[in-house]
């Protein structure tokens, strides 16, 4: 279990300085999304389902789609 | 009770302003009749020394007693405020018709009565501090009524520099306070006595801040130009009669009561006198000279006036520092005639600014022929301040030189003579430029001032001259305070005073001065009839002038005389505060722009910066 | 004895159910609003005497005390309540007179950040005094958002602050979990002696950030000035004058219960002195009269937390009845300011010259809290400022006690300003019909000349707030006491 | 080796997660980055939390048909109620941001916040 | 700017290490500090009384499906936690979510800006039909999830949010489906409503408030949670309504 743990926490902190240094906002709102989703799995890995059930359903779903929807409102929206 | 004499003014306050929305006149009605009341209630109160009253508040875990008590010195102030508040009610009445802000100012002005006469009762820096306090406040809206721009911004000088040196004191206070429990002034004055003379001094000084401020001493005078020049018309003879009087007042009260020469007794001395006193006498000196030289440059005729007063404190603080019992009486003198004379010449003006509504003199002329009793009253009281001798001014100044001449002080008897010769010049000037000269074309119709506003200015002709010739009905006064601050009392009779070599006789002089007055009346009445001679009868080389007023140059009247002084003047220390002020807010800017204030990524930048400086100052300590 | 859970309770029932009154009725909200605050005052005067006595502490969920969350109501707290809802009372007075878009919204944003403030004062836990911040503080950026224009970027930029502060809290949090074993206050204070004094340090400074942004202190409070300026009045009148004590009470709570130490306490004084100085510097030079207000009260709380952080009983109690004071004089000036700027249309002080003679209401509420801020005699200002110069010179704090003086000095020059330009000059701009606030200065004036003249009133609720604040022995013995 | 990275990996890599996220909201100039890096800190502080809840070789904190007693191990569940109730909030706070950051947009028309200059300080 | 990145790093990094600093330290006799990673011990923590529910009774064992009517019903503690002990902290929670749809709404309607919108055209074919499939499919998971929320992982936050996501792809999915604000504010009304109803019928009843007064039947049943189903119904109600309602301002901003 702490290798694995271990390397999808190096795997995050990656994605977590993509999420910062991407300049397309979409690819940092993957990014983001993505750092969200591995910390659903960790929490799954630190025995709270509860909670990376709720990390998985708001924080990778929602928020990125929130972000989306707010990148199109603003920035995207003007290129098309 | 005491308390009354103080509330029942601030209550009629509210009352006075409620009627005189209605009617303009009720405000001021009001207003004389409760200095009436108080100037007779007062009197009677004469003789009675021990009435005290006291009441005590544990006010949020302080035990605070507040004393009220009367002396001779506080009866002395509390009937000089209550006498001049009567006569400008008497003269507000009519002059205040067209005044936009006359409800405001009569508010305002019972309540400066009410709490001056609490001042002058307190027996404990809190009391002392609150009336303080209430007084600089409305005398601040009263001066913001005046003048458009200017009373604003002088105004708005006078509230930060009181308030500053208020705040100043009530530190002392509170130290002083907890040092022995009470702000009583006599608790204090012990404390003061037994605690390290370096310590004790440095507090009265933080102590006496406010008061040289309100008397407009040297350094911290340059308020007074402004606030009494602006002031509304009616409020400026109380604000430079009575309100300088009340920085004395204090100064009386930290030199003596809090036995402030008690302290300095046995610092180094100059030339017999603790050097503290002598640097006091020096600046009451400075003062007197600058006030003269500054009162002599100014056009506008309240400014100049406002400098005299300035000057002619200066003469009262050498009287007090110099610690003499002639010195002191003499003083006192000053205070109650300067009190007399400066509020006549203060009507007088408001007389002329009511009827020709301007201030600047190079606007009027020949107004002796049209406002004759002003004129009159103007006149005696310039006597008065220049010190001839059947006016009460030559008395008190002759007491001071006496004082001066026996300790011997040269620099500051010249001083003194400097500041009464040249006094002349300055107080001649609106008196020749006002009211001899010719009459300006628009001044033609004006009538003298209406009855109730001639009734004032005749009351203080009389007085000017009554005190001129029986200074004894002030010297008892002034002998029960001597005695009270335990200072040896002046001998005096009705109408002479003991000076240090040689009696003074006034009824004498007077009588001379009365026959003399009487045998030029004759002669100019039997006399040939002179003919009257017109101002364009005159052979001038050749250049004709068509019109009269051209004769009457009242523009830059001692322009020679000024230009003496014109650098000295220049770097008044009126633009050293600005500069103080201007950098103060540069500081503020320049602090925000070095934070680049208005940047979020900053603000994000510094809460973390917080965090790791105070996790490093926590590590090393 | 009604429950005192009820201040949280009702307003939030009133809040959920707000949209349904705006379909029954335009005014209803309104209305809605005026009465739970009312309620709340009534339930508080109701506890009152009894928490004279002794604190009450109020188990949620029929739990043990220490166990689960529980609200601990001392004499610190109800005077905290009291001024909280005492504020959105007249505030919701206030706002009878005005009308909002999205009323409805806006109506129930208010009671939620008054229940959010009233919840910071009286939890007994840690975790819930982190969620009551973040009622309050969600609440604030939405509130701000209503004035539109400009509002958006100063409630953005508390918004980011807010977050960060947050984080920092929540790290606070974990660290006092996992050191003591409890959430609840006084758990954590009874063996915060055991804790590690590096690990005591690092967690102090990482509450001191979290909830040094509600209060106020100097690098943390950049954000103060866009909002109250942006922010309608109403809005910024609860934010000074309740939701920055909350923050205070929130401060101390840490400080003086959970971790005491003299050096934190330093800290606090020094972080306290220097928002008190560049907070008067700033608004000195201020053209804009709502910026000037909100430098203003900022420097007021820099002052408050520095008086406060001296320690001693008297310091503690000045400090408090200063808040009390400030925050009457506070939302007296907002409102007051908030009239004169719909009469002249503009923010900009020079606008507002000569309103004096035309609006005389707001001119005179203005004036009046200006001289009780400035301590002129017969008003509350003066006698919290004489507590504060004494106690700060009883702990012989002398240079603390010439900032005080000389910040002082500087708040007369620019409280002045305005009043002058008010009534003694001419009017420049014709004036606009403005709402009647006449029942609001009123009563804060009352406050004012009352306090001032009789300041006995508040005197037994501070002396206690101030006791039980210096001692949290007692705290702990309250609610652990009943283990 | 191993069990160090056992023992560190949870806690150092929420430190840096945290660590990141507040570089990115000092440095970056684009609003809808500096939400994202909260969203980051947000997501480490909660890593924290559960991580110092984390007991080893202990079952999540559910009884169910395979743990049948209280007497098992069990993981700390008041970290994960905390960290329920913190996502959420996260969450609230960044739609409320994005939706801010969407009026700037309008009125500035730019995500850029250094060129947001309209409130000196 | 490059200088200011430099600097933000070193202070971040310097903040970093002080935070890691709390991990290291080596405490003292008698000290406490936080707990190694792994090596929590519940014993003196409030966690130990919550596992054997024993805050206000003194019941130590719990055997799933045979100790009964015990102080908090449910089987997984968590719940008990979220629901129970802290449910205050959940109320709190909920308004914070109420707080930002309502905040959010008002941002984005209060002033209509006249940028040209980013309209939803006609979704391709597949993902309308997809959608049309996994819709209800996505309400039933949600409704289980809160129902089951004591029993099995899960709760009130969960199934709300996934029933708003459900929402979402609706709305995503195809433009014309339009949900009327009004019933989404009746809704989330409703359910705070209900929730703060309950509360204080527990404060009418048993004297304190939110307290539980239903009977908790036996661990590992459906009817096990006393007030917990019902806390959970309304939260998810509550949470689904506002992230959609959320979602619904963010797309027709």
């Amino acid at each position: 279990m702490p290798l694995i743990s271990s390397f999808l926490i190096l795997i995050m902190l990656i994605a977590a300085l993509a999420a910062l240094f991407f300049d397309n906002l979409l690819n940092s709102i993957i990014a983001a999304g993505l750092v969200s989703l591995i910390a659903s799995v960790l929490f799954y890995f630190l025995k709270a389902p509860d909670v990376a059930m709720t990390e998985a359903a708001i924080g990778a779903g929602l928020t990125t789609a929130i972000f989306v929807l707010a990148l199109y409102k603003t920035e995207r929206g003007k290129s098309e | 009770m005491l308390t009354n004499y103080i509330f029942i003014p601030i209550a009629a306050a509210f009352i006075a302003y409620i009627l005189n929305k209605r009617n303009r006149k009720a405000g001021a009605v009001i207003t004389a009749l409760v200095s009436a009341y108080l100037l007779l209630s007062l009197t009677a109160l004469y003789g009675r020394w021990d009435i005290t009253q006291s009441f005590n508040l544990s006010l949020m875990g302080y035990k605070i007693d507040f004393l009220l008590a009367v002396n001779p010195l506080s009866w002395l102030f509390a009937v000089m405020t209550a006498a001049i508040s009567i006569l400008i009610a008497l003269f507000s009445i009519n002059s205040q018709e067209n005044f936009k802000f006359s409800s405001v100012f009569n508010l305002n002005f019972l309540i400066i009565i009410g709490s001056m006469i609490g001042i002058v009762f307190a027996r404990d820096f809190l009391t002392l501090f609150i009336f303080w306090e209430l007084m600089t406040w409305t005398s601040f809206y009263l001066i913001s009524a005046g003048k458009k721009k200017m009373a604003g911004r002088a105004a708005y000088r006078y509230i930060i520099l009181s308030a500053g040196a208020a705040y100043a004191f009530l530190m002392a206070a509170i130290f002083i306070f907890q040092q022995t429990g009470s702000f009583a002034f006599d608790s204090a004055a012990e404390f003061l006595v037994a605690n390290s003379p370096a310590q004790s001094i440095m507090l009265l000084l933080v102590i006496s801040l406010p008061f040289i401020v309100k008397a407009g001493i040297f350094p911290l005078h340059i308020w007074v130009k402004d606030a009494h020049g602006n002031a509304p018309k009616e409020f400026s003879p109380f604000l430079s009669g009575m309100m300088l009087k009340i920085g004395i007042y204090g100064m009386i009260v930290v030199f003596y009561q809090l036995s402030f020469f008690k302290i300095i007794e046995n610092t180094i001395a100059y030339r017999g006198l603790p050097l503290l006193s002598y640097l006091f006498a020096l600046l009451g000196a400075v003062t007197i000279i600058t006030g003269t030289i500054l009162a002599i440059r100014q056009e506008d005729m309240k400014k100049l006036v406002a400098y005299s007063s300035i000057s002619q404190m200066g003469y009262i603080i050498i009287g007090i520092a110099i610690a003499t019992p002639l010195g002191f009486s003499g003083s006192m003198l000053h205070l109650m005639n300067h009190l007399i004379f400066k509020s006549t010449i203060f009507l007088a003006l408001a007389a002329v600014i009511y009827r020709t509504g301007t201030t600047k003199m190079y606007e009027m002329g020949g107004l002796i022929f049209r406002m004759p009793l002003t004129f009159a009253a103007y006149l005696t009281a310039i006597i008065a301040l220049a010190g001839i001798p059947p006016t009460n001014g030559f008395i008190s100044k002759w007491v001071i030189y006496q004082a001066l001449i026996e300790k011997g002080y040269l620099f500051l008897a010249i001083a003194a003579f400097f500041g009464s010769i040249a006094s002349f010049m300055y107080v001649f000037k609106p008196l020749s430029t006002v009211f001899l000269g010719q009459l300006k074309p628009q001044h033609q119709n004006i009538k003298e001032v209406p009855l109730l506003m001639k009734i004032p200015m005749l009351i203080l002709i009389l007085v000017i001259v009554l005190f001129g010739v029986f200074p004894g009905i002030q010297m008892n006064i002034i002998n029960q305070i001597s005695g009270y601050l335990g200072i040896e009392t002046v001998n005096y009779t009705l109408y002479s005073i003991q000076g240090a070599n040689g009696a003074w006789n006034s009824l004498l002089i007077f009588n001379i001065f009365s026959a003399g007055f009487i045998i030029a009346l004759l002669l100019f009445s039997f006399a040939k009839k002179s003919k009257l001679v017109g101002l364009l009868d005159t052979y001038s080389s050749g250049e004709y002038i068509t019109d009269a007023e051209s004769y009457h140059y009242a523009y830059q009247y001692y322009r020679p005389f000024d230009r003496l002084f014109d650098n000295l003047a220049a770097k008044s220390l009126t633009d050293f505060y600005e500069t103080l002020t201007k950098n103060l807010v540069r500081s503020g800017e320049g602090l925000r722009r070095a934070l680049a204030a208005g940047k979020l990524q900053n603000y994000a930048l510094y809460s973390v910066l917080l965090f790791v400086i105070l996790a490093a100052v926590g590590w090393i300590i | 004895m009604v429950n005192l859970t009820l201040i949280i309770a009702i307003p939030l029932l009133m809040s959920f159910t707000m949209p349904i009154f705006k379909m029954l009725n335009q005014k209803l909200p309104k209305v809605i609003a005026l009465l739970t605050t009312a309620f709340n005052l009534l339930v508080l005067t109701a506890n009152f005497s009894q928490i004279m006595d002794s604190a009450i502490i109020i188990e949620l969920g029929g739990w043990q005390a220490p166990l689960a969350i529980n609200l601990y109501v001392g004499p610190l707290a109800l005077l905290a309540a009291f001024l909280i809802n005492g504020s959105a009372f007249i505030l919701s007075i206030y706002n009878l007179t005005q009308d909002y878009k999205f009323d409805d919204k806006f109506y129930l944003l208010f009671l939620m950040i008054t229940a959010g403030a009233s919840g910071m004062v009286m939890t007994g836990d840690l975790f819930n005094l982190f969620v009551f911040i973040e009622i309050t503080s969600i609440a604030a950026y939405s509130l701000t958002a209503f004035a539109g224009r400009d509002s958006y970027e100063a409630s953005f930029k508390y918004l980011v602050i807010g977050g960060i502060g947050s984080v920092f809290m929540l790290l606070g949090i974990g660290f006092t979990y996992s050191a003591v074993g409890s959430l609840n206050l006084a758990e954590i204070a009874a063996s915060a002696g055991l804790i590690n004094p590096l690990l005591l340090q690092i967690t102090a400074l990482l509450f001191l950030i979290g909830v040094g942004i509600e209060a106020e202190l100097f690098p943390l409070n950049f954000w103060v000035p866009d909002l109250y300026t942006e922010a309608p009045t109403a809005v910024s009148g609860i934010m000074s004058g309740a939701v920055s004590a909350a923050g205070i009470y929130a401060l101390a709570r840490i400080f003086f219960t959970l971790f005491p130490a003299q050096s934190f306490l330093n800290y606090l004084l020094y972080l306290g002195a220097i928002t008190l100085i560049l907070g008067e510097l700033i608004a000195y030079q201020q053209k804009n009269i709502k910026r000037m207000l909100a430098y203003s009260s900022l420097a007021q709380m820099g002052l408050i937390v520095a008086v406060i952080s001296l320690g001693t009983e008297g310091a503690v109690r000045a400090g408090l009845f200063q808040l009390v004071n400030h925050s009457i004089l506070k939302i007296l000036l907002f409102i007051s300011a908030g009239v004169l700027i719909s009469a002249a249309g503009s923010k900009n002080i020079d606008d507002l010259a000569g309103l004096g003679s035309k609006k005389k209401t707001a001119a005179f509420g203005f004036t009046i809290a200006a001289m009780g801020i400035l301590g002129v005699p017969f008003l509350n200002g003066f006698i919290s400022k004489f507590m504060i110069i004494s106690s700060s010179l009883n702990a012989d704090q002398f240079l603390l006690t010439v900032l005080i003086l000389l910040a002082a000095v500087i708040e007369i020059a620019y409280y002045l300003k305005v009043v002058q330009k008010l009534y003694f000059e001419d009017l420049k701009i014709e004036v606009k019909k403005t709402a009647v606030i006449t029942i609001p200065v009123v009563l804060l004036t009352l406050m004012i000349f009352g306090l001032g003249i009789y300041p006995q009133l508040i005197a037994d609720p501070l002396e206690k707030a101030a006791a039980e604040l210096i001692n949290n022995g007692s705290y702990i013995m309250t609610v652990l006491g009943g283990m | 080796m191993l069990n160090f990275l056992e023992e560190w990996s949870f806690f150092g890599g929420s430190i840096l997660l945290i660590l990141i996220g507040l570089y990115g909201v000092i440095t970056r100039k684009n609003m809808i980055k500096i939400l994202i890096s909260l969203a980051l800190m947000d997501t480490g502080v909660n890593l924290m939390l559960v991580a110092l809840g984390y007991v080893k070789a202990a079952n999540a904190p559910i009884l169910n048909s395979v743990v049948q007693t209280n007497t098992a191990a069990f993981v700390d569940p008041i970290p994960q109620a905390l960290v329920l109730t913190s996502i959420v909030i996260g969450t609230a706070v960044l739609g409320l941001g994005l939706a801010l950051v969407i009026k700037i947009y309008d009125k500035f028309s730019t995500l850029d916040i250094s060129k947001i200059r309209g409130l000196k300080w | 700017m490059k200088f200011r990145n430099f600097l933000a790093l070193i202070i971040v990094a310097v903040f970093a290490f002080i935070i890691f600093q709390a991990f290291t330290i080596v405490p003292a006799a008698g000290e406490i500090t936080i707990n190694k990673f792994g090596q929590a011990d519940l014993s003196n923590r409030t966690a130990s009384r919550y596992i054997n529910k024993n805050v206000n009774s003194d019941s130590k064992k719990v055997i799933y499906k045979e100790s009964s009517n015990l102080e908090s019903g449910s089987a997984n503690i968590v719940t008990s936690v979220v629901a129970n002990y802290r449910s205050f902290d959940t109320l709190g929670e909920i308004t914070v979510l109420f707080l930002a749809a309502a905040g959010i709404a008002i941002v984005l309607n209060l002033e209509k800006s006249e940028k040209s919108r980013f309209a939803a055209k006609e979704a391709s074919l597949i993902l309308n039909t997809g959608i049309k499939i996994i819709f209800p499919l996505l309400l039933l998971a949600g409704a289980y999830i809160f129902i089951h929320g004591h029993l099995s992982p899960g709760g009130g936050f969960q199934g709300g949010a996934v029933i708003a996501t459900a929402f979402l792809l609706k709305m995503l999915a195809d433009y014309k489906f339009e949900i009327k604000e009004k019933s989404i504010t009746l809704v989330e009304s409703a359910a705070g409503i209900v929730f703060v109803g309950l509360g204080l019928y527990g404060l009418i009843t048993r004297g304190s408030f939110l307290e539980n007064f239903l009977a908790t039947g036996t661990v590992g049943e459906l009817f096990s949670g006393g007030t917990i189903a019902v806390i959970y119904t309304a939260i998810a109600f509550k949470v689904g309504a506002e992230l959609t309602n959320i979602v619904k301002s963010l797309i027709e901003a």
